[in-house]
């Protein structure tokens, strides 16, 4: 089964990407000891690259499948790679500093572009075998990526509790795929999609049940959200803000790949599933954060409600919202990642106790300025990027034409004034409070995590500009 | 004995090879879920993904036109698995550095 | 063109106050500057366009998001031009009237701005999620300026405020969506024409819509958020908090929600009616009882704002012009009265109404325009708020005759608490020995009152300067529901 | 031959039956002479002699505590070589009929597995302090 | 036609793994014997000469010596562990007989996975290893323990790689595919094309059965005898048998991967049913060349075997891997 030459341009960002992990790794061990700046350099062309050569093939409006009809590449997947590629080089950015100081910067960076590989191969793939293999080549680095302070002991405390529900979880997913396997005799999406179509056996229903939680699991969808606040709060800054968002990105887009490519006929079981995990996730992430006094936890808790925001977006595929949905999640995807890297990023700056927060407006007028931004758009203010991905989630479902959606809707905004709290608590610490004296955010920063903040906060307060464009991608993305 | 002998390469019905298996899976779940020793959960770990392993191959070898697929995919599985427990005893390794225990129920820094 | 461009320039003027750094005058100044070219800008739209501002050249429109037909559509019509212009102008006022902000000015007039350019994309907005947007965009600048400029209590107002009305408006989303993915298109023009949902969903959807509106103006049982957050503002804050945004959702319900959803908001409407009542009858008992100046002022506000709601319940010609003349001027009244509460407050040292008295003597500028406010408020002949009070009890009785008789007894009640709060504060014996000593109202404070006074006197006096602008807009309306 | 063709005959569901049997069979082979050396041989134990030897002194320390991380990463190089291992044998098996897809596709796998060894490598992994 | 052998099937597996249990048994105990004999000559000694003649009954004076005496075990000892030890390392000493195929047809299992049967049962000899230092509880014997399970899994690595070539070639992984692929002669052998692949095999087969200058589990000047320090009577006998018989697996699958198994060196040799003769000649060979090794190298250090076996022997095998994939190529 020789590959054929488009087969390669397909997958050039794949292997581009796969190209700049070996010669970070290596180049960054072989050069010696004091040649960090060449593995950042090298780590955020690498993404660079990839990002361009993703660009390239969607501008060429590129668009095949390859391996048997197992690897898709198409605008939607490519549209995913670009999420995911385009927030491994601001991470990237953000990291080289850090990673300097740990003295292993080459691990870490590879860790990065491997996490990226991954989700690029996640958003392709058409065969569950080949969603398995892209998931875990997306979490395993992570795991490591969260244990990778080794200064601080919260991180491989961090690190070891998302290892073990995580690993728990892959079962899951991968009993659930084999079980589909089982039944449709094939892992790959139309096959599955056909013995599907000749209605569901409870195998199969048992396998769809697994395979979803194995994957909610991974986005932090309650009940199995709890490894979020653990592992974002021990992981490193850098890597808390990477893995919220792009992974899960990759993970939605799987998702959604696998439920309306693979299983359309069982449409009506997975969609109420969908419904009740997003309600139950919502609620459960919001009314947790608003206890959290630590930023991290809280942003953590904050990423388990989104999920739970887009989640809805996956109840509404139906009736004649199916586009919408794909549209709506596509959307959030890339408004929650410039928001959330930002808001996450900021931490860096600033501490991650919410008192920390306190007075920044008077220190740091910009930094406070741009936090305000993140924190407005998580809550989903207009014009700000996170009130697109919401409100296109509550077009979708008004157009669902389903009563459970509606519910999930109206969850979804009664959701959205319950956050109020939390993320204006920030802005109230940043703006309305006195600096705190002792210490105070004087947290020295740097430069990295400074620019890609504000290049973050650019993106969520301008991603109205952006948004038609994107929303044209979205509706012509070849996914359905 | 030819009866034997027949009775061994008659097949056993797949649902024997599915039983086996979700028992397995159960088995480690429920470990992996009540253990507190993180090396164990490892262990059960394990033990789900080989009751999936033997899963598969059972399918593989009971599905009409699956070939090869399902003993080509257990491989990778395998491999995955490696990477897997690879970066989990490293992780394990790390708190063990600090904290002198394995428990998970011990190591509880991170709370609220 | 002209309108993007007033609706924007504010928000070149807040990049300006924010970099201008240093002189705290130079910063006035280039505010007041940038403060009055939109004012301008609407003068000129009302004397070159006044009769048509359906004029190509007011109107805009660019693709925004093709795919679900939401675009960037701007244009003037008679329903909101009273408003577009008082946002501009009260802007103005609440620049000039910023003489209590002392910490870090040009952010507080950068916000304001920033809220201004909101106000004026709402009144203009020709399309449902531009709608939304600008009037999600006032929320964050006013949840700041109350936050970090109010009093002591200002946080917890102030994320009271942005509570009660972001998940109003959340819920109107949603409405706003489910109309827009139901119709196919976003454009409020077009909606109004095509018109064809179903009973059942303009219903559905009209719920979402009217509670995110009227716990915006607010409606009495919605308003718990209104008086913290009056309270505790500065006192150019309130200007435009009490003049402008509760139009926000009198706009929306006589813009969007009666003539988009005239099957939903329908049955709708006696209970609309209602609330406007109780609004007003509530408003004026609640005022009575209130010790504090300010909170008083508040209350009558509310009150006052239950004539608009019905005589947008009203659906005839009458009732509908009136609630829209009643917008712009509950704007001029209630800025005035804050703005002489934050002179008087300032002077003396104190609110409480039972602390003040004999103001006149020594203030006798300030102490008049009070009086003038009052008597505005209670709907004196003469001021601008008779002509809407009065057409709103009009239009109401026509349709609902308890509602309209009690609505008028509810101006009675107004004028009792009105007339015994000028009472004890302008008349009478000087209460303080210390108030002996208080000047009256500077020139600043004047160039801030007396423009908001004169306007009341002359919309008092010729009504038709607006009602002939608003006209065309509230027939085409009331064609479209079938009203007369 | 009789026999080999036979085994093909049986099928190996048999055949691993017979290492099973063949397990069970040494097994227990090797615990019978144990039992059996147990019943012939003397046992007159003493205290000394459960000691633990260690050249003539006694044993100090515990030998039950941690072992030196030195250890862990050998073992994790094996492991991936090990699996690489499970690969590489199926691939080696159907080579010929691969060609040079086969051979290119094994190259790169390989190489990706000697960037690993050769990072081990270079950062230490495979010195024996 | 083959169903008539049915009934007697159990009978010749019976009969077939009692003969190979007793093969080993005695390879094991010949081979005590050898070592002293072959080390005697080489240090110009006579070695046992008193029991029987030429010394040739010591096995069997040795295996009564040691089953009359006491089996001492340490006090604070893992007991089932430290007893489960020496089954754990003979069982492979023992089991990787099934697959090799003595002569046409005389094989006890025919596995279609011979080889990687045998990598499966041989690195369960690690374990043993493990728990034999683990059970005793001594730090001579965790110390042996360690260094053997350090040892035993990074020679494996070179090990499993050195036989990848003989899959390549062979198209197979069955033993007896294998074997007949080296029909006709010796010029037909595998090792002619995978010389350095047999060396490499055959220096990591040196280091699994952890012979001397690999000993250093073992290390007697230094750790005393390592991992099985403790043990003692028929423990200990049972360590060392499946030591000797491990090496003489060792040996046995190097000759049939590599020298053509039971296939006679030349055409005309070829001795029937006999032919078994010839694998134990080569067999007996390569066990003369192990004892020869012992007997003439010193023992390496530590960090010496480990990088023979990572930095030397791997890259060797990958390295020859891709010549011996691209020769196929090519030709």
């Amino acid at each position: 089964m020789p590959v054929s030459g488009e087969a390669f341009l397909g997958l050039l960002p794949e292997l581009v990407a796969t190209g700049f992990l070996l010669v970070v790794l290596l180049g960054g061990v072989f050069a010696g000891p004091r040649s960090e700046a060449l593995v950042a350099a090298l780590a955020g062309l690498g993404t660079l690259a990839s990002f361009a050569a993703a660009a390239g093939l969607l501008a060429a409006g590129f668009s095949g499948t390859f391996f048997g009809g197992g690897y898709a590449v198409d605008p939607f997947a490519l549209y995913f790679k670009l999420i995911i590629t385009a927030t491994a080089f601001f991470t990237v950015i953000a990291a080289a500093r850090w990673a300097e100081r740990t003295g292993d910067a080459p691990e870490y960076m590879t860790l990065i572009i491997a996490v990226a590989l991954g989700g690029m191969l996640l958003v392709s793939m058409r065969d569950l075998f080949g969603v398995f293999l892209a998931v875990e080549l997306a979490t395993i680095p992570s795991y490591a990526m969260v244990a990778f302070d080794r200064r601080r002991r919260e991180s491989a405390e961090g690190g070891m509790k998302y290892l073990i529900t995580g690993v728990i979880a892959s079962s899951f997913l991968l009993y659930g795929i084999v079980l589909i396997y089982g039944v449709s005799g094939s892992a790959n999406l139309s096959r599955v999609a056909e013995a599907f179509g000749e209605g569901l056996s409870p195998v199969a229903i048992v396998g769809l049940v697994l395979m979803i939680s194995g994957l909610a699991f991974k986005v932090s969808a309650a009940p199995f959200h709890f490894w979020t606040p653990d592992a974002y709060q021990g992981a490193p800054t850098s890597a808390a803000a990477f893995l919220s968002v792009a992974p899960k990105a990759a993970i939605f887009a799987a998702l959604l790949r696998i439920l309306l490519d693979g299983m359309p006929q069982a449409a009506p079981t997975w969609t109420a599933l969908m419904a009740v995990i997003a309600i139950v996730t919502m609620f459960v992430g919001n009314l947790l954060a608003l206890r959290q006094s630590n930023v991290r936890r809280m942003l953590a808790y904050s990423s388990v409600a989104h999920s739970g925001y887009i989640l809805a977006a996956f109840a509404a595929l139906q009736g004649d919202a199916v586009s919408s949905g794909v549209q709506a999640v596509m959307i959030y995807s890339a408004a929650y990642a410039v928001m959330n890297l930002g808001a996450f990023l900021t931490i860096d700056l600033v501490g991650e106790e919410a008192k920390s927060f306190n007075g920044l407006f008077a220190t740091r007028p910009m930094l406070a300025a741009a936090m305000a931004v993140f924190m407005a758009a998580l809550v989903g203010i207009p014009p700000l990027s996170g009130f697109f991905g919401k409100a296109w989630v509550i077009y979708a479902g008004a157009g669902s034409g389903s009563a459970l959606v509606y519910v999930a809707v109206a969850a979804l905004v009664v959701n959205s004034v319950l956050s109020v709290p939390y993320y204006f608590g920030i802005i109230r610490n940043m703006f309305q409070e006195e600096p705190v004296s002792a210490g105070g955010p004087a947290k020295k920063g740097d430069g990295g995590v400074a620019f890609t903040v504000y290049a973050m906060a650019l993106l969520t307060a301008l991603f109205f500009l952006g948004v038609g464009p994107l929303a044209a991608l979205a509706a012509g993305s070849g996914l359905l | 004995m030819q009866q034997l002998v027949e009775q061994l390469n008659a097949q056993i019905p797949l649902e024997g090879y599915l039983t086996v298996a979700a028992i397995m899976f159960a088995i480690g779940a429920w470990g992996a879920l009540i253990r507190r020793n993180a090396v164990v959960v490892f262990m059960c770990v394990e033990l789900m993904i080989n009751a999936v392993n033997l899963t598969l191959v059972a399918f593989a070898d009971f599905l009409p036109g699956a070939g090869g697929a399902g003993a080509g995919y257990t491989v990778l599985i395998i491999a995955i698995a490696a990477a897997e427990v690879a970066v989990g005893l490293a992780i394990v390794l790390a708190i063990f550095r600090t904290r002198r225990t394995v428990n998970i129920d011990e190591v509880d820094s991170l709370r609220g | 063109m002209i309108t993007t461009a007033t609706i924007f320039i504010p928000l070149l003027g807040a990049i300006l106050v924010l970099l201008l750094r240093g002189d705290e005058r130079l910063v006035r100044y280039a505010a007041i500057g940038v403060a009055a070219v939109p004012v301008l800008l609407a003068l000129y739209i009302y004397f070159a366009f006044g009769d048509d501002l359906d004029a190509p050249a007011l109107s805009q429109e660019l693709t925004w998001i093709e795919s679900l037909d939401i675009g960037y559509r701007v244009g003037l019509d008679g329903i909101g031009f009273g408003m577009f212009f008082l946002s501009a102008l009260l802007t103005l006022i609440a620049v000039v009237a910023s003489w209590d902000i002392r910490e870090n000015l040009g952010f507080y007039f950068a916000l304001l701005f920033l809220a201004e350019v909101g106000m004026l994309g709402v009144f203009a907005s020709r399309d449902l999620v531009l709608f939304y947007v600008f009037f999600e965009i006032t929320l964050i600048p006013m949840y700041l300026m109350v936050g970090i400029w109010g009093d002591e209590n200002r946080r917890a107002a102030a994320i009271k405020f942005f509570i009660y009305t972001f998940l109003g408006s959340t819920a109107m989303l949603a409405g706003f969506l489910a109309l827009g993915v139901l119709s196919g298109t976003f454009s409020i023009p077009e909606l109004g024409e095509a018109g064809g949902l179903s009973r059942a969903a303009q219903i559905a959807i009209a719920v979402p819509v009217l509670f995110g509106l009227l716990i915006k103006v607010p409606a009495v049982p919605l308003h718990g958020w209104l008086l913290d957050v009056y309270v505790s503002s500065p006192v150019s804050t309130n200007v435009v908090l009490s003049g402008v945004l509760p139009k926000l959702g009198t706009f929306g319900i006589l813009k969007i929600a009666i003539p988009l959803l005239p099957d939903g908001v329908e049955p709708f409407l006696p209970y609309l009616a209602v609330l406007g009542v109780i609004n007003i009858i509530y408003g004026a008992f609640v005022a009575f009882l209130q010790p504090d100046l300010k909170a008083l002022v508040a209350y009558s506000s509310i009150g006052t704002l239950g004539f608009i709601l019905l005589g947008a319940a009203s659906a005839n010609a009458v009732g509908y012009n009136g609630a829209v003349f009643q917008q712009v001027a509950h704007g001029l009244y209630s800025a005035l009265l804050f703005l002489l509460v934050g002179i008087i407050a300032a002077r003396t040292g104190t609110r409480r109404i039972s602390e003040l008295g004999g103001l006149a003597a020594r203030m006798p500028w300030a102490g008049g325009l009070l009086a003038l406010g009052a008597l505005a408020a209670m709907g004196l002949p003469g001021l601008a708020v008779f002509v809407s009070e009065f057409m709103s009890i009009m239009g109401g009785y026509t349709t609902y005759p308890v509602q309209g008789v009690l609505a008028a007894l509810g101006i009675i009640l107004s004028a009792m608490y009105l007339l015994y709060m000028l009472a004890r504060v302008i008349f009478g014996p000087i209460r303080e020995p210390a108030y002996e000593q208080i000047g009256d109202a500077g020139p600043v404070e004047m160039a801030a009152v007396v423009p908001l006074a004169a306007l009341l006197l002359v919309l008092g006096f010729f009504p038709a300067l607006l009602i002939s602008v608003q006209r065309p807009a509230v027939e085409a309306v009331l064609a479209a529901i079938g009203g007369g | 031959m009789t026999l080999g063709l036979l085994q093909q005959e049986i099928g190996y569901g048999v055949l691993y039956l017979y290492v099973g049997a063949f397990i069970l069979l040494v097994v227990g082979f090797v615990a019978s002479v144990l039992v059996l050396a147990r019943l012939i041989a003397p046992s007159r134990p003493s205290e000394t002699k459960r000691r633990v030897y260690e050249t003539a002194e006694t044993s100090v320390t515990d030998p039950w505590r941690p072992f030196p991380v030195r250890y862990y990463v050998f073992a994790l190089l094996f492991l991936i070589f090990d699996v690489e291992a499970a690969f590489l044998y199926p691939w080696a098996v159907v080579y010929r009929e691969l060609g040079v897809y086969g051979f290119v596709e094994m190259v790169v796998f390989v190489l990706i597995l000697g960037a690993g060894l050769a990072y081990a490598w270079k950062k230490g992994a495979l010195r024996w302090v | 036609m083959a169903l008539e052998y049915l009934e007697q099937e159990p009978w010749r597996f019976l009969i077939s793994s009692a003969t190979v249990i007793f093969l080993v048994l005695n390879i094991a105990a010949v081979l005590t014997l050898a070592e002293r004999k072959v080390s005697a000559y080489i240090q110009l000694r006579y070695g046992p000469n008193r029991v029987g003649p030429r010394g040739l009954l010591q096995p069997a004076a040795d295996v009564v010596k040691l089953f009359i005496k006491e089996n001492v075990s340490p006090g604070r000892a893992d007991r089932w562990v430290f007893l489960a030890a020496p089954i754990a390392m003979f069982l492979p000493a023992a089991a990787v007989w099934l697959v090799i195929p003595f002569g046409p047809g005389m094989v006890v299992a025919d596995l279609n996975i011979g080889l990687v049967y045998f990598f499966a049962i041989t690195s369960i000899g690690a374990l043993g290893v493990i728990m034999a230092g683990y059970g005793s509880r001594s730090n001579f014997s965790l110390l042996g323990a360690l260094r053997g399970a350090g040892q035993m899994i990074s020679y494996e690595v070179p090990l499993i790689l050195s036989l990848l070539g003989v899959a390549m070639l062979t198209g197979s992984l069955s033993m007896v595919d294998i074997v007949e692929y080296q029909a006709g002669g010796f010029w037909n052998w595998i090792i002619w094309p995978q010389l350095p692949m047999f060396l490499a095999f055959f220096v990591s087969g040196l280091a699994e059965v952890k012979r001397i200058p690999f000993d250093l589990p073992e290390g007697e000047s230094e750790i005393v005898g390592g991992f099985m320090i403790e043990y003692s009577g028929m423990t200990w006998a049972l360590i060392q048998a499946s030591e000797f018989a491990s090496m003489a697996v060792m040996s046995a699958v190097a000759s049939t991967l590599f020298l053509g198994g039971w296939q006679p060196p030349l055409p005309f040799l070829d001795l029937g049913v006999f032919n078994w003769l010839w694998l134990g000649i080569k067999t007996t060979l390569l066990i003369f060349v192990f004892q020869w090794i012992r007997w003439t190298l010193p023992r390496l250090r530590m960090d010496q075997l480990m990088d023979l076996g990572w930095k030397i022997l791997v890259p060797v095998t990958i390295l020859w891997l891709f010549v011996t994939a691209g020769a196929m190529l090519v030709i």
